[in-house]
């Protein structure tokens, strides 16, 4: 049988993860194929319902990755967006969602090297899950199941 | 009365009986029962640090695992050295996980490291120092050196004292009760401390200078709160005078004699008959200021 | 509570106020949101703890627009959502006239600063039961509890009434509303309940009140206030604000510290 | 209906060697909405942009997506090929198949896979691209200078000469700086003050320089070219207009016992004061911390002494607003002080001194008129020991880094004391020599060979106080080891440079990012040293990192020529992927107005024909939004969205992602 | 007792073996003499602090030699002194027990060390058998183990006459179990 392959997203920003990213192109570093990057201007503008609709759209994990701390060329979107990731982390962990799945880094636009790492073990740790079928079995909860839950 | 745990440590047993009985005569002024740890075991001291790491951890774990099964999260360690000793081993428990499974087995017992060793300057601050100023009933109008060599102050990450490189804890207590503390520059010099048998002749020369920098700057006395500063300061002084031009007399004291003077005290009943320097004449002086004022 | 009635009948007589919020008996003894416009109808007001409705909910309406100045009888979580409402710039000071009864005194005030330093003053601890009852489901393995919330939240039939209860969803368009793009599935399907549950929780985080609407209204009887219950306990754990108690706006998801927590980031 | 061209670049073979480039071609031809689709060897190149122009003409594209490098390297040269198309250039996306694709991964099906999946994301979004234009705006030609030291005054007088308007805030009473108050300057030891105040004076009557002393920037708004800044004028007590610089007041005053901050402490001041005689402006402010007057309401003793009637108590902070189009951040550095190295007794042996302390009482205009004495009993030392590194290159204290001026100093302090006094002893414990610069190293090796300062190679564990004299306890790590105590009647610790103490409070109101040490950052350690990266904001000297007079002064120069670069343009074009509202959903609630780091948002009424209010909502200011898009992302409504990356983008971008579902579908 | 020197290959550089076994990093130094200035007994040594992190530095099996061999290794009284100033945050002390305890393992402890490690060796002995501390015993079994038959006879009889010393030892109820810890612990220093 052949090995699992995770499909795995990454949300960047695009001053420092992408240029980072841009870096481990330029230095030849090798990593897996498995990511596909979508570049934003700023981890600030990434908005937690991408990360659901990335799931849903068979994503078996998301990488979200922007600049370190104080290196945030909009001085402070990234100091935002780790707050919400903060509270929106909560909210999953309460649920029960497999946040294995979900990987917060900050990677810089000298760490070519850290990125490919990144996607390294990204890609190790989601393949070991194997695919995220808790959540594709989510979308065949549906309406009928509604009838059931109200009859008891 | 609150209760803690005590562990008196080998040399209050022996070389430093007056530090035990001034330390228990001021628990009793301050309403606190020293609690003996029950069977405890020697520290190990320099001797399993300089041969055995297992066992520089193990033997004080033992007595940190006593305390906790006696229900004591505080003990007090009143000598420098086996503070360090035991801080040392709660330290190592608490932050290496190699330990936390390895000397349950050794000791044979539980230990979480919930009871915090104190050293003899945090239980005055935190038990005697309240009750103090109502009841003092002697000024010690005399100047002090306070030594406090080097394992209160240091290793940073054991230690509770600010300002490591000039404490001033004793100090502020030398100050409560009426004394002058000098400015002196050997406050946290090492005394030699573990060589006390093996190289006498260094503990001459380190605390030669120690105590000629207080001779020379007017003090009346030194104060400690270590026995093996204590010891060395004080028993050895035959080799430490072989460095000095002149013999020096001071007498050495702990700071909780010191206290146990404030509180009025009698002297034999701190153990000042027990120095190998003569307090008599300190005592002496001290008394006749005192009944000046 | 005749001297309350006996107040707002002053009120009324002095032009001072021209609408009354208050509650009157329900079918059921529960305190139902009433709204007086005349002095005679005062005699139907009640209060009592059946009054749990947030009345903070009514304010935004375009009904209430004709009206100059309104007089409510707020129970504590409308107090916090009229405070929550000034921050967030929707209810404008002095166009109220407020009103509680505690222990059976009447407290009036005449502004939201009031308001503020009696709520500081006043706040109540969380609810242990609640409290417990997150820290069990808490504690059980992650599976179990995706299991259990997928399954609570597949009774779901997106009716919104959770939404129409509370006080502070009072966007004009709401997100699910949003088709270009559709950010949440209409359908209640498990997906699209899971995401709307997630939206209304992180929408709601930092500014719920605590009032337990949302969960009163389900008909489904989710206990939706769970998650916005969690996430109000995170907020103030990590960024130290609470919503509802200050006039001001001080929303945790619009500030940062530089060293807020990143545990959790490689 | 959407036609979008597709366009695959080999890159030569950078990409082609491990991408099939004609098969992703294939596979994107048949995305829905492409209508064109082709390989090239070079996309970049005439022929390639010939390729993108003439197919764009003849497919009647509305959407092209180059799949090449990273949009970072070309993503101009093809948004420009477009535009010369004819179509807007804001409809052209690249797909990253070289930086994120071919360079990353070996060949095999799985990068070509990628590379197809790459495409088809951005295909996707660029269906949902807007026709954008640039925005213009323009640039007030007036710099504003913070600090007044050498650094801040050489970059105000190249801006100011260039012809452009320069505003100088400085919070001291005068400018000068660390440089006023150094006594002699190495390598040269030529004096400090000889070659400063020449400058001083010219800044102060420059007609192009407006100079305010006394005063602090308060707030930054704005951007490049269009920065609004709000001066505190803090209360001098005195009118300078009116007031002569008698120096009756500072006679009079009779709080004399204050001590002087230009002595550093070794001197003492009035209440009253001009801190040095060749200050500039040359007329006194009040201490109002210290003055009687303020502290007691009574007093008055200068108010009725001066005859220019120049003193007014009453005078409060004003608040002076500029519009400049850039800033220049020359606040320069402090150096670390008391009870930092205890175990040298610093801060408590009052012979342990600092090298800026040294430099008073060198200084033939300081405390003790250039001649040397201690400050414990004004005995003039015969023996002084100079510690180098006293702090800096000390990790455990927390200032790993090199202070870089030390070196050079400490060799400059223990030549003018052997100067001053021949037969004295002058020891330096170092633990390296670094004096790389134009005759730095010769002026180090001057002060061994013909000034005999004794350079001992070790630190210095600690110094105690015994009879009046020093005892300097170190080893000689050249000499085994050997242990070293030296009895000295004075100690010079050089202490570390560190960055001001307000350093972190002024980079956050200019919105500059700063190190862990808070110097302030350069956009590029290499290719761009003098700017931030706030564009617009430059640096000079040693608000960057410790810096001696020549760096500064250069830097300053650099700095300068950026500044008037800029100037040289009447306005600057911005890209515009910035913030909108929509009115229609917005309610107001302004929870994103304290998310934008820029203050770009703004509140708007919607009023009726009528007149009457209708809602308050969010407006951006084009002009001050920089485009993160952090209050995108913070908007319940989805009220706000950003060109170039907009709701619609990129939610279909992450539903293309895989080839699951049907993607399409927006 | 002890047999002929091992000759035990140094498979791993001493530098190495600190840097996985306690965690401290010999290359942090960098030679600033600090420790050596301050060091109560560097005078004493034949390598000071520095010196001994220089040797070890240099990583190769003959510096690595000298360091073991050293005397200065077992003068060390941890008082912390260097640790505590150091501007690179070496924990020393931690290192020189690491050093002595190696340095008796591979057998190479310097001659005039062994009167240390007999004092301490009785001191442990002592221990061993009671559990705590007595110092007629230490002082006894030190004796003997050294032949400084003299050693402080001036001290004992004032020590008596004051109450200080006890002629026969305290024996701890839970004697057997601190000899079980010796022989564990023993055991494992052997293993490694």
């Amino acid at each position: 049988m052949q090995e699992f392959e995770p499909k795995i997203v990454a949300f960047v920003c695009n001053w420092c993860t992408y240029a980072g990213a841009d870096l481990a192109g330029t230095s030849r570093i090798k990593y897996a194929t498995n990511v596909r990057i979508v570049r934003f201007p700023c981890t600030g503008r990434i908005d937690y319902m991408l990360i659901l609709k990335a799931f849903q759209n068979g994503a078996d994990g998301v990488i979200v990755s922007g600049c370190h701390p104080n290196d945030c060329h909009y001085t402070s979107g990234n100091f935002h967006a780790r707050r919400r990731w903060i509270v929106f982390n909560e909210l999953l962990e309460l649920l029960g969602f497999d946040k294995r799945r979900l990987f917060f880094s900050w990677v810089s636009a000298a760490e070519g090297a850290k990125w490919a790492n990144l996607v390294n073990e990204v890609v190790t740790e989601v393949r070991k899950l194997g695919p995220f079928n808790e959540y594709e079995e989510l979308s065949k909860i549906n309406v009928n199941s509604i009838g059931e839950i109200c009859n008891v | 009365m609150t209760k803690i745990g005590y562990f008196p440590g080998c040399s209050l047993n022996g070389t430093a009986k007056e530090y035990d009985l001034s330390l228990q005569a001021i628990a009793r002024f301050a309403d606190v029962e020293l609690v003996e740890l029950a069977d405890w075991n020697c520290c190990g001291a320099t001797a399993a640090h300089s041969l055995n790491s297992t066992l520089a951890v193990a033997l004080p774990a033992r007595n940190l695992a006593i305390a906790e099964s006696m229900g004591f999260d505080e003990i007090l360690v009143p000598c420098a050295a086996c503070y360090s000793r035991l801080a040392q081993s709660r330290h190592e428990i608490k932050s290496d996980e190699k330990y936390r499974t390895k000397i349950p087995q050794l000791i044979e017992m539980d230990i979480k490291g919930t009871a915090n060793p104190i050293t003899v300057l945090d239980f005055i601050n935190k038990y005697v120092l309240g009750k103090l100023k109502d009841n003092l009933s002697n000024k010690l109008n005399a100047k002090f050196a306070c030594y406090y060599g080097c394992l209160l102050t240091r290793p940073e990450h054991l230690s509770t004292i600010e300002r490591r490189e000039d404490p001033l804890v004793m100090e502020q207590i030398v100050q409560l009760v009426g004394g002058m503390a000098i400015d002196w520059a050997f406050k946290v010099e090492c005394c030699g401390a573990g060589l006390s048998v093996v190289r006498t002749d260094i503990i001459g020369k380190l605390c030669a200078k120690i105590l000629d920098d207080a001779n020379s700057r007017g003090a009346d006395a030194i104060v400690v709160a270590c026995p093996m500063c204590h010891s060395n300061l004080d028993m050895r002084r035959n080799e430490i005078n072989k460095n000095l031009a002149s013999a020096n007399t001071l007498p050495i004291i702990y700071i909780t004699q010191l206290l146990g003077l404030a509180l009025g005290i009698e002297p034999n009943k701190l153990g000042f008959d027990k120095h190998f320097v003569s307090t008599g004449k300190f005592l002496h002086k001290l008394q006749k200021q005192t009944m000046e004022v | 509570m005749s001297e309350l009635i006996n107040k707002i009948r002053q009120f009324f007589a002095s032009q001072t106020i021209d609408l009354f919020i208050g509650y009157k008996k329900g079918r059921f003894g529960e305190g139902k949101p009433a709204f007086f416009t005349k002095p005679e109808q005062l005699k139907e007001l009640v209060f009592d703890d059946k009054c749990i409705v947030n009345l903070a909910v009514y304010l935004r309406k375009p009904e209430l627009k004709k009206f100059s100045k309104i007089g409510i009888l707020a129970n504590f979580g409308t107090l916090r959502a009229l405070l929550q409402l000034a921050a967030e710039n929707q209810i404008v000071d002095g166009q109220y006239l407020i009103f509680t009864v505690v222990d059976g005194k009447v407290l009036e005030f005449t502004n939201l600063k009031a308001i503020e330093e009696y709520v500081s003053k006043n706040l109540p601890k969380p609810n242990p039961e609640r409290v417990a009852l997150l820290k069990e489901i808490e504690s059980k393995p992650r599976e179990e509890r995706w299991d259990w919330w997928t399954r609570e939240l597949s009774s779901c039939i997106r009716c919104y009434a959770c939404r129409a209860a509370c006080p502070l969803c009072y966007c004009e368009q709401c997100l699910v509303e949003c088709n270009q793009p559709q950010w949440v599935e209409v359908p209640p399907t498990g997906i699209g309940n899971l995401e709307w549950h997630i939206v209304r929780a992180m929408h709601l985080a930092g500014r719920c009140i605590g009032c337990g609407e949302c969960e009163a209204a389900c008909p489904m009887e989710i206990p939706i206030g769970l998650l916005t219950q969690k996430l109000n306990m995170t907020i103030i754990s990590n960024f130290g604000q609470i919503p509802g108690t200050k006039l001001e706006p001080n929303y945790a998801l619009s500030t940062f510290k530089v060293d807020d927590k990143e545990n959790f980031i490689r | 209906m959407a036609r979008i061209g597709v366009f695959v670049c080999h890159c030569g073979e950078n990409i082609s060697s491990t991408v099939d480039c004609a098969k992703v071609a294939e596979i994107a031809s048949n995305y829905p909405g492409v209508v064109y689709s082709i390989d090239y060897k070079y996309m970049c190149s005439d022929p390639g942009q010939n390729l993108i122009k003439e197919a764009i003409q003849k497919h009647k594209l509305t959407g092209v997506v180059v799949a090449a490098c990273s949009p970072r390297m070309h993503e101009p040269t093809f948004r420009k090929a477009t535009a010369e198309a004819g179509i807007n250039p804001y409809l052209c996306e690249m797909a990253n198949l070289r930086e994120h694709c071919s360079w990353v991964h070996f060949r095999e099906d799985s990068t070509t896979e990628k590379a197809a999946e790459l495409v088809r994301v951005l295909v996707e979004k660029v269906k949902h691209n807007e026709e954008l234009y640039p925005i213009k705006v323009p640039i007030t030609k007036t710099a504003l200078v913070i600090g007044g030291g050498i650094g801040g005054i050489q970059a105000a007088l190249d801006i100011a000469n260039s012809g452009h308007k320069v505003i100088m805030v400085e919070k001291n009473p005068s400018i000068g700086g660390k440089m006023a108050q150094l006594s002699e300057t190495f390598p040269t030891l030529d004096c400090s003050q000889c070659i400063l105040t020449p400058r001083m004076v010219e800044v102060a009557q420059h007609p192009n320089i407006t100079l305010y002393t006394y005063a602090e920037v308060e707030s930054v708004d704005g951007f490049i070219g269009n920065f609004k800044v709000t001066i505190r004028q803090k209360a001098k007590s005195v009118d300078h207009k009116a007031c002569t610089g008698c120096g009756l007041c500072i006679e009079k005053c009779p709080i004399k016992k204050i001590p002087d901050e230009f002595n550093a402490g070794l001197g003492n001041r009035a209440a009253i004061y001009v801190p040095f005689p060749q200050a500039v402006p040359n007329k006194p402010v009040i201490d109002r911390n210290n003055c009687t007057y303020f502290l007691k309401g009574k007093c008055g003793l200068c108010n009725k002494v001066c005859p220019a009637d120049a003193i007014h108590y009453e005078q409060e902070d004003e608040f002076i607003k500029v519009d400049v189009g850039a800033i220049v951040a020359a606040t320069g550095f402090d150096i670390k002080h008391s009870d930092f190295l205890p175990e040298y007794g610093y801060g408590k042996y009052p012979d342990v001194i600092d090298g800026l302390q040294f430099e008073r009482l060198a200084s033939a205009s300081g405390p003790t008129l250039g001649v040397l004495k201690r400050p414990s009993d004004g005995k003039e030392p015969e023996s002084v020991v100079f510690i180098a590194c006293a702090g800096s290159r000390d990790p455990a204290k927390g200032i790993p880094y090199c202070s870089k001026i030390c070196c050079m100093y400490t060799a400059k302090h223990a030549m003018l004391f052997k100067h001053k006094n021949h037969h004295g002893n002058a020891t330096v414990f170092y633990m390296d020599i670094r004096a790389g610069g134009k005759m730095y190293d010769e002026f180090v090796r001057r002060a061994i060979e013909e000034d005999d300062v004794n350079y001992i190679r070790g630190r210095v564990s600690r110094i105690y106080e015994k009879n009046g004299k020093l005892i300097v306890c170190g080893v000689d790590t050249l000499l085994n080891s050997r242990s070293v105590e030296i009895e000295a009647d004075l100690v010079v610790l050089a202490t570390a440079a560190v960055a001001n103490s307000d350093s972190e409070e002024l980079a956050q109101k200019l919105h500059i990012s700063y190190d862990q040490y808070h110097f302030f950052s350069e956009a590029h350690p290499k290719l761009r040293p003098v700017e931030t990266n706030t564009a617009g904001i430059m640096l000079a000297g040693a608000c960057q990192a410790p810096k001696d007079i020549p760096d500064t002064v250069s830097q300053a120069s650099g700095t300068a020529a950026k500044v008037v670069a800029l100037f040289s343009q009447d306005e600057l074009t911005r890209e515009p992927l910035i913030a909108y509202v929509n009115n229609n959903t917005c309610v107001g609630c302004f929870l994103c107005q304290s998310v934008c780091p820029y203050l770009a948002i703004e509140k708007e009424e919607i009023r009726r024909r009528d007149g009457t209010l209708v809602k308050t909502v969010a407006k951006i200011n084009p002009g001050l939004c920089q485009g993160c898009g952090t209050c995108v992302a913070l908007c319940r409504s989805k009220s706000i969205d950003i060109h170039g990356y907009t709701n619609r983008q990129i939610y279909a971008e992450v539903s293309a992602l895989f080839n699951r579902r049907e993607y399409a579908g927006v | 007792m002890e047999t002929k020197s091992k000759i035990e290959p140094l498979a791993q550089p001493l530098k190495e073996k600190i840097l996985n076994e306690i965690n401290e990093q010999v290359m942090k130094c960098y030679q600033c003499g600090k420790c050596a200035a301050g060091c109560p007994l560097s005078g004493e040594m034949d390598y000071t602090p520095n010196q001994i992190l220089r040797l070890l530095q240099i990583g190769d099996t003959s510096c690595d030699d000298e360091v073991l061999r050293s005397y200065g290794i077992w003068l060390c009284l941890t008082c912390d002194t260097c640790h505590s100033r150091c501007p690179q945050e070496v924990d020393f002390p931690h290192i020189m027990d690491f050093l002595r305890s190696e340095s008796i393992k591979r057998r190479k402890v310097h001659p005039k060390a062994k009167e240390i490690i007999a004092f301490h060796r009785s001191f442990l002995e002592c221990i061993e058998k009671t559990g705590r501390l007595h110092e007629v015993g230490l002082i006894a079994s030190y004796k003997l183990k050294t032949f400084n038959l003299l050693q402080d006879v001036d001290l004992a009889p004032k020590m008596f006459a004051k109450g200080k010393l006890e002629i026969f030892p305290h024996r701890i109820k839970g004697k057997e179990a601190i000899a079980r810890i010796f022989e564990k612990a023993i055991k494992e220093a052997d293993n490694d």
